[in-house]
């Protein structure tokens, strides 16, 4: 996360970034899919689908963004689909018990962050390996809002309001409120990852605990804020899911960590920590949704799903590998 | 074959139905009497002193224990579950039986089949009465698992079960009581929106994850009523997996192709219900009766209906929901109290439910829902 | 902590007692680490803090650079008397420390690393602003940076992309940004260049003229004379010793350090009588390494090793010393090259068939690259060769302690038995079990990489030892020390490289040592290897 | 000092606190819950949980090697599919053996080369091959009914019985003992716990790390294949989503059972106490009637629980049995458990 200061930035250097961007493969891959498509099937270029795909992409985006913040770290939280089905059921149940939809939501938002809390204690203070933290607390979830809900999906609690934060009412034109959050939220993130401390001591942390300990970074405290944030997000998403599918069935967040992580890793965040950007989660989160959509679209039966979203994942990996050492030879032969 | 084999269950069972909805205004009762129960239970409106004295001599306040597993916790089967315990109340009343409820749902989706089959044996180790199952596990793996309860003396009930799908003879329940997936939800399902069309337009299928028996059988059914409709063509097909985002999102995605489909078919209730979202997401027109985009579904849900009142939604299929939970004590009643014996299928009426009769199905549902959860944890 | 934070302090002239740490004493889970140690700084000096392996200087630094708090003691900073939480505790009082092990993070840019952790101290802003101006901060710290040879270009790079030295650099000024009353340097030298270490030793004078009190950990002796002021001494735990350097001479302090007589730990170089073999008929050659070529690494390598010798090789780091090892290892591949061993040309591509042919190699960085930290001895000794204590295909637990206790005995290895984990080891003993571990393969040709980094005096004396039994057996040995002291006295051929080709070799060292004096080959060397390219 | 390191060195026994653990969980049900130790009872969840014993040997063995597997699970029920088929289509039951092992195999090669030789990290691998297994299985089901096989001697795989327990239970027994000894005793899978310890010492000591990591994911996709040979000789049927999940349920045994996810430690008997107290935990649960939505939680405090017990002893063990001060404490704050 070395940035460029004024005058490095020749047209080689530019060249390089750019050839050198941890996304730069499955970005290309993506623009590739893309222009297929519109030749292959006239439905897809047009302004509605992809409203639909961005749309769709809302919920994995949020989760993405903070599983990225928490794999920049170098953790990984599993239980960010069962925090999302907690939230929900937070918000929807506290609205119907009649509190103001905002009360209600600022609720949904505490228990997310404490769910957060809770892992970053886990795994920094009791050593608990984060995967096997985070995967705990993913069952206890969603057992908690199961035994809650009896297995009933919540109903009633949509108002005229949330239609819109569900992203089913547009406010202008195709954009929906979950759109203008998540633009803001990784636009603030990416200013947070890049210009503050915070940030800093994140990617610090990430890429070597030890010596970000010894320069004086409390790491603890960093991967547990880290772990907070991913809660934080997987609480908007609960409420962002509650308003778009109108009701809230128990099991709703199931396999969305897979997703998130799927969608953080295709955009260029490293299991090893150190590594990540909002742009990338974004670039994953619609990889995913765009892969989906057009085996929709073409008509693909509907039982390859789960293969091509595994080839999917692989290869956009593979193809990101690919074009950084590609680069990287260049690079070097450009150097010597 | 098949088809014969269909139209023979086809008409005698609108003869059924015919006779069992007029029996059951009031509160869904009786429908016993056709089905197999003893006639004595059907006699609830007017509760006869003598006879509820007589049984409850036989049945000397003894406990019955039952296990009761849906294949995963959904509106659908709270709805079933609700409707057993109106019943039970009831009899508990007349007939002085005491019953012990025991609900335990396999976590996970539907395909959290080993959950299932844990939770019986267990049932079978704890020497439970009655077990009522409904199941996405295999046929055969099931069938072998009843065999032991049987061999232990349990009765195994099924319920909601696509058991027209295998021959009557190998099933090792004591009865089944359910519905036809084919003729009494698929084909309904079909016929109504080919009527409702006039007989030609485009349709969209949204299903549930491919394999399951519902499926198949809803299919089969739905296939015969394209058939009847030549005019009626299926565009295009999605995968929503039971739940209502896939299914919206399905649904949205096959809407931007085909803008100008007349309707779309979503297996279950959920799945149509996120098509009726994606409709209105694509700013596109909700049926009127004439023109827009009609949306059925399958279960005969409360939230269903409402939709349907708000015209969000064109139609469901009831698939008797409330009736299965009440038949299901009748008949768990009739055979381990009374040691009467039933016949292996035992379907209950469904009913295409639109604007024009979803008022009594709804007040139904909620009469079963607004039971005092006794017996429920 | 906070009145800590933002405690006033005013710079104290030289000579006044800036540091007094009495009484600390300290447990690991029923371990005694410390014991009633006390330690006294006077401002504006160089102290140096001395003791072998395990005698407990690091556990007194980290409680004193707030990474463990002590169970006992009192610490009166600047005449108060404080408590030291948390490293940054430590740095808002104006101690900081520069660990052994390099904390510089590579994926962060030198600037970034300087100002990790320590934001607020360095722009003089309120702790709470979340923010951080880079070019603020690189305003800030570009002068101290240029004086330590960071460029302001260098800035802006990943601190990744930089050799020991110029990492050295950005911890020192990264700890001088927040202008230190203490700094404490452990093992500053390690991995340094000769060359490298005058320009730091400079450095560290420099510091001591800005009135900053330096508390110096080093294992080596001879750097300490003429550059410390005062000495304290621990062993096992306990506080020895407290002097002044000055009237002291090597002697002295080892004896102080390990309680034993002096003489038997300074070694005494000698001659190693292969020079009857040279150009007798019966010697041969063991390695022949033929035009070795590395993108951007090693250009066009070739040298030959015969049996029975110890070849040195010279040069600075990013030579291409370890580059070269490694290529020998198998690890990297080669562009092209060609090996011979004992005459017959093989392909080395991969380390299992290095050991195959003979070759086994003692790594640099013992603790990253060297023991397999859950092993126990048993099974770090074996593991190399496991043949060795197969039974009937099957491993045998009787053959392997059976081999442990050989070396162990054999190299008077210290431990309670052959099952304590290698991790649990010093440093010392770490090397000798690596050493076994290569023995046991029976290799022919020895590698041994810096193989006395980080290991106290009295072991670095056994390793010596044990090299030349090696090469007096008729092994071939390779030996790669920054150190070169250690390198000209071991060594009866030295080749001396530099950005990755060979540049000079000097034959049979010790007669040219016994003619010219060492000097001489020293400056040799240095002059080769460290001459600007022309 | 002294008897505090005797029990030291006797907590620090591999596994002996997982194995107190278990004891005391079956006593507690035993008195709670009525017909526990009924031997039908007991011997249908064994059965039950066998596929699940299985791959936990091969996931042991990735683990230690510093991998970790999340295919098993879908590759299992693949594996049954594949089998099944086979032995619907008339195949004689080895046939239907082969075919499902090689099936196995098949994604454990997957695995390895895309972990070994194109270095991608193992988590993202296998979760992709999850995904594709799991797709395969349902593409499967989608065009055949697996409705069962005539074949009774398939059957028999798992079916028979010996001195009262299934020959599926006596096969995961002679597994997990011949894995055992190939993990502790073998040269092969000495080499693994090297390559689990540091992948560059390990190089560096003349140890072909990636051919031990390609060897542990081969291992660990043939035992899924084998697995799932006898789910699919026991339930005589299989359908899409079959074993999905199992993984999870695999590692976090593998953990609470001591295998820790850092590489280089463990056992496979650790692990088959751990799994084995995961399987226990739910049996008993259920027989005491308690609804299944309470087990997830209870689950995930017991291996929470477990996982803090465990690493505590390790701490506590090490901190004994050593000469240097620093190095332990040093160590373990060192030590990263991210994948």
């Amino acid at each position: 996360m070395t940035i460029n200061i004024a005058g490095r930035n020749s047209s080689k250097y530019l060249q390089n970034r750019i050839l050198q961007d941890p996304s730069f493969g499955i970005f290309v891959l993506l623009v590739l899919a893309i222009i297929v498509m519109t030749f292959l099937e006239p439905s897809f270029a047009t302004g509605r689908n992809v409203t639909n795909v961005i749309n769709a992409m809302m919920t994995v985006s949020f989760l993405a963004i903070g599983m990225t913040v928490v794999l920049i770290a170098g953790g990984l939280d599993l239980s960010v689909g069962s925090t999302m089905a907690v939230t929900a059921g937070v918000a929807g149940k506290f609205i119907i018990y009649g509190m103001p939809m905002s009360v209600a939501f600022l609720c949904a938002l505490t228990i997310g962050v404490g769910i957060g809390c809770i892992n970053g204690l886990l795994i920094t203070k009791l050593g608990i390996p984060d995967f096997i933290a985070t995967l705990a607390m993913l069952g206890i979830g969603q057992g908690v809002i199961l035994l809650w809900t009896q297995g009933v999906p919540i109903l009633g609690y949509m108002s005229g309001a949330y239609y819109y934060i569900g992203g089913l009412n547009k406010i202008a034109g195709p954009i929906s409120i979950p759109m203008i959050v998540v633009v803001v939220i990784s636009v603030v993130m990416t200013i947070i990852l890049k210009r503050s401390k915070f940030g800093l001591q994140l990617y610090a942390v990430g890429s070597s605990p030890i010596s970000a300990r010894n320069a004086g970074v409390n790491v603890d405290a960093i991967k547990i804020s880290a772990y907070a944030i991913s809660g934080l997000l997987a609480a908007i998403a609960g409420i962002h899911i509650a308003g778009r599918t109108t009701t809230i069935p128990p099991l709703i967040g199931n396999g969305y960590e897979i997703s998130a992580i799927a969608a953080a890793v295709i955009g260029g965040a490293s299991l090893l920590g150190g590594k990540g950007r909002m742009i990338g989660a974004l670039i994953g989160a619609l990889t995913l949704t765009l892969t989906r959509n057009i085996i929709n679209l073409v008509g693909i039966k509907s039982s390859w799903q789960a293969i091509l979203t595994g080839s999917v994942l692989i290869g956009a990996v593979l193809a990101n590998r690919a074009s950084s050492e590609f680069s990287r030879k260049r690079f070097r032969r450009g150097k010597t | 074959m098949e088809e014969k084999v269909g139209l023979g269950r086809d008409t005698d069972f609108s003869r059924r139905s015919l006779l069992r909805t007029s029996a059951l205004i009031g509160a869904g009762i009786g429908a016993a009497q056709l089905l197999g129960a003893p006639p004595a239970l059907a006699v609830g409106g007017t509760a006869n002193a003598s006879l509820d004295k007589a049984i409850k001599d036989i049945v000397k306040g003894r406990t019955i224990k039952v296990g009761f597993t849906p294949p995963v916790l959904s509106e659908n089967f709270t709805q079933i579950e609700s409707a057993a315990w109106r019943k039970m109340a009831e009899f508990e009343k007349r007939f002085g039986v005491k019953w012990v409820w025991e609900r335990q749902a396999p976590v996970g989706d539907f395909n959290a089949v080993q959950g299932t089959l844990g939770i019986v044996q267990s049932w079978i180790s704890r020497r439970f009465d009655a077990i009522a199952v409904c199941t996405g596990a295999n046929f055969a793996t099931v069938q072998d698992l009843y065999k032991t309860a049987n061999s232990k003396g349990l009765k195994v009930f099924q319920f909601n079960q696509p058991a027209e799908l295998y021959p009557e003879s190998e099933l090792a329940t004591v009865s089944n009581i359910g519905y036809d997936n084919r003729w009494q939800s698929g084909y309904l399902a079909g016929t109504y929106l080919a009527k409702a069309l006039g007989g030609k337009g485009k349709i969209i299928q949204i299903w549930g994850p491919s394999g399951s028996d519902w499926t198949r059988g809803r299919r089969i059914g739905f296939d015969k009523a394209l058939a009847e409709n030549p005019g009626i063509k299926v565009v295009g097909e999605a995968d929503g997996g039971y739940v209502r985002d896939k299914g919206f999102t399905a649904a949205q995605d096959l809407l931007t192709k085909y803008p100008d489909v007349n309707a779309i078919y979503g297996e279950n209730e959920e799945m149509a219900l996120g098509a009726s979202q994606a409709i209105d997401a694509a700013g596109l027109k909700h049926w009127d009766g004439k023109t827009g985009i009609l949306t059925i579904g399958a279960d005969g849900l409360i939230s269903g209906f409402k939709k349907i009142a708000e015209g969000k939604l064109t139609a469901t299929v009831d698939i008797g929901g409330i009736d299965q939970g009440q038949n299901l004590i009748e008949t768990i009643f009739a055979t381990v109290a009374l040691g009467q014996t039933v016949t292996q299928i035992i379907n209950n009426p469904t009913q295409v439910v639109d604007k024009s009769n979803y008022k009594w199905h709804q007040a139904y549902a909620q009469w079963a829902l607004d039971t005092p959860r006794k017996y429920g944890k | 902590m906070q009145d800590n934070a933002f405690a006033e302090v005013s710079t104290s002239k030289s000579g006044s007692q800036i540091l007094k740490m009495s009484l600390i004493s300290k447990r690991y889970q029923g371990v005694q680490a410390l014991d009633d140690v006390g330690l006294v700084v006077q401002s504006g000096e160089i102290h140096a803090l001395l003791g072998g392996n395990g005698a407990g200087k690091s556990t007194l630094l980290k409680i004193l650079s707030g990474l463990t708090a002590p169970d006992e003691g009192t610490i009166i900073f600047q005449g108060r008397r404080v408590v030291i939480e948390s490293p940054r505790s430590a740095q808002e009082l104006g101690i900081s420390m520069i660990h052994q092990e390099l904390s510089i993070i590579p994926d962060l840019s030198v600037l970034e690393n300087i100002f990790l952790g320590q934001e607020s101290l360095i722009t003089q802003r309120k702790s709470w602003t979340p923010w951080v101006n880079r070019r603020e901060m690189a305003k800030k710290v570009r002068s101290v940076a240029t004086e330590f040879g960071i460029t302001e270009e260098e800035l802006w790079r990943p601190a990744g992309e930089f050799g020991a030295l110029k990492k050295r650099s950005i911890e020192i000024v990264k700890a001088l940004v927040v202008q230190p009353k203490i700094l404490i340097l452990d093992e500053p030298t390690s991995g340094l260049e000769e060359h490298e270490k005058e320009l730091l030793f400079g450095h560290m004078r420099s510091l001591q003229r800005l009135g900053v009190a330096l508390i110096w950990v080093t294992h080596h002796l001879d750097e300490v004379f003429g550059l410390a002021d005062n000495a304290t001494i621990m062993r096992d735990g306990k506080m020895i010793a407290q002097t002044s350097i000055k009237g002291l001479n090597l002697g002295d302090l080892i004896s102080l350090m390990f309680g034993t007589p002096a003489a038997t730990l300074i070694e005494q170089p000698k001659i190693r009588e292969i020079a009857r073999k040279n150009g007798s008929e019966d010697r041969f050659k063991t390695l022949e390494v033929t035009g070795f070529k590395r993108e951007g690494v090693l250009k066009d390598i070739s040298f030959d090793l015969w049996d029975g010798e110890i070849l040195g090789i010279a040069g600075l780091a990013g030579a291409g010393r370890t580059e070269l090892m490694r290529a020998l290892m198998g690890i990297d591949r080669l562009e092209s090259g060609s090996i011979k061993v004992f005459g017959k040309i093989e392909k080395i591509g991969h380390p299992e068939k290095a050991y195959e042919l003979g070759i086994a190699m003692v790594p640099e960085d013992r603790k990253v690259l060297g023991i397999l930290s859950e092993f126990s001895i048993e099974k770090s000794i074996s593991i190399s060769k496991l043949v060795n204590v197969l039974k009937s295909g099957w491993l045998n637990a009787k053959k392997e302690s059976d081999l442990a206790s050989e070396f162990i005995s054999k190299f008077s290895i210290k431990t309670p038995n052959s099952r304590e984990k290698i991790r649990n080891l010093s440093g010392g003993n770490q090397q000798k079990v690596i050493i076994s571990r290569c023995l046991n393969t029976n290799p022919r040709i020895l590698i041994f990489d810096e193989p006395t980094q980080g290991i106290d005096i009295a072991s670095k004396v056994e390793v010596h030892k044990l090299i030349r039994e090696l090469a007096s057996a008729g092994k071939s040995v390779i030996l790669i020390a920054s150190e070169l002291h250690e390198l000209i006295r071991l060594s009866d051929r030295i080749i001396i490289l530099r950005e990755g080709s060979i540049v000079g070799e000097i034959e049979s060292v010790p007669e040219k040592i016994q003619i010219y004096g060492y000097e001489v080959v020293e400056q040799d060397i240095l002059h080769k290897s460290s001459r600007v390219k022309v | 000092m002294k008897n505090q390191s005797k029990f030291s060195k006797m907590i620090a026994i591999d596994g002996v606190v997982i194995l107190a653990a278990f004891v005391l969980m079956v006593i507690f049900f035993s008195l709670k819950a009525d017909s526990f130790l009924i031997p039908d009872s007991i011997r249908y969840y064994i059965n039950e949980a066998v596929p699940i014993f299985i791959i936990i040997v091969g996931l042991t063995f990735v683990i230690i090697a510093g991998g970790i597997d999340l295919s098993i699970g879908a590759v299992l029920g693949l594996s049954a599919g594949t089998s099944l088929t086979v032995s619907m289509w008339g195949w004689p039951f080895w046939m239907a053996v082969i075919v499902g092992v090689l099936t196995g195999l098949a994604f454990g090669l997957l695995n390895a080369v895309f972990t070994t030789i194109f270095k991608i990290n193992d988590f993202i691998v296998t979760l992709g091959t999850l995904n594709i297994a799991a797709g395969a299985l349902t593409v499967l089901t989608d065009q055949i009914q697996l409705t069962g096989t005539k074949d009774t001697s398939f059957k028999r795989i798992s079916g028979m019985n010996f001195l009262g327990l299934t020959s599926s239970i006596w096969i995961a027994l002679i597994i997990v003992v011949v894995f055992e000894l190939v993990l502790l005793k073998s040269p092969f899978g000495r080499r693994i716990f090297a390559t689990g310890i540091g992948q560059v010492p390990a190089l560096i000591s003349g140890i072909n790390t990636q051919r031990s990591k390609f060897g542990a994911y081969l291992i660990s996709g043939g035992l899924a294949g084998l697995g799932g040979v006898l789910l699919a000789s026991h339930l005589n049927s299989v359908q899409s989503g079959l074993a999905g999940g199992y993984e999870l349920t695999a590692i976090a045994g593998a953990v609470l059972g001591g295998v820790s996810l850092a590489g280089g430690r463990g056992s496979v008997w650790r692990a088959i106490v751990g799994a084995l107290f995961l399987t226990t935990l739910n049996q008993g649960l259920l027989l005491m009637g308690v609804d299944p939505l309470i087990f997830q939680i209870v689950t995930g405090l017991c291996i929470l629980v477990g996982v803090v017990i465990d690493r505590a002893v390790y701490k506590f063990a090490l901190t004994f049995s050593t000469q240097t001060r620093e190095s332990n404490s040093q160590f373990l704050r060192g030590k990263r458990f991210s994948l």
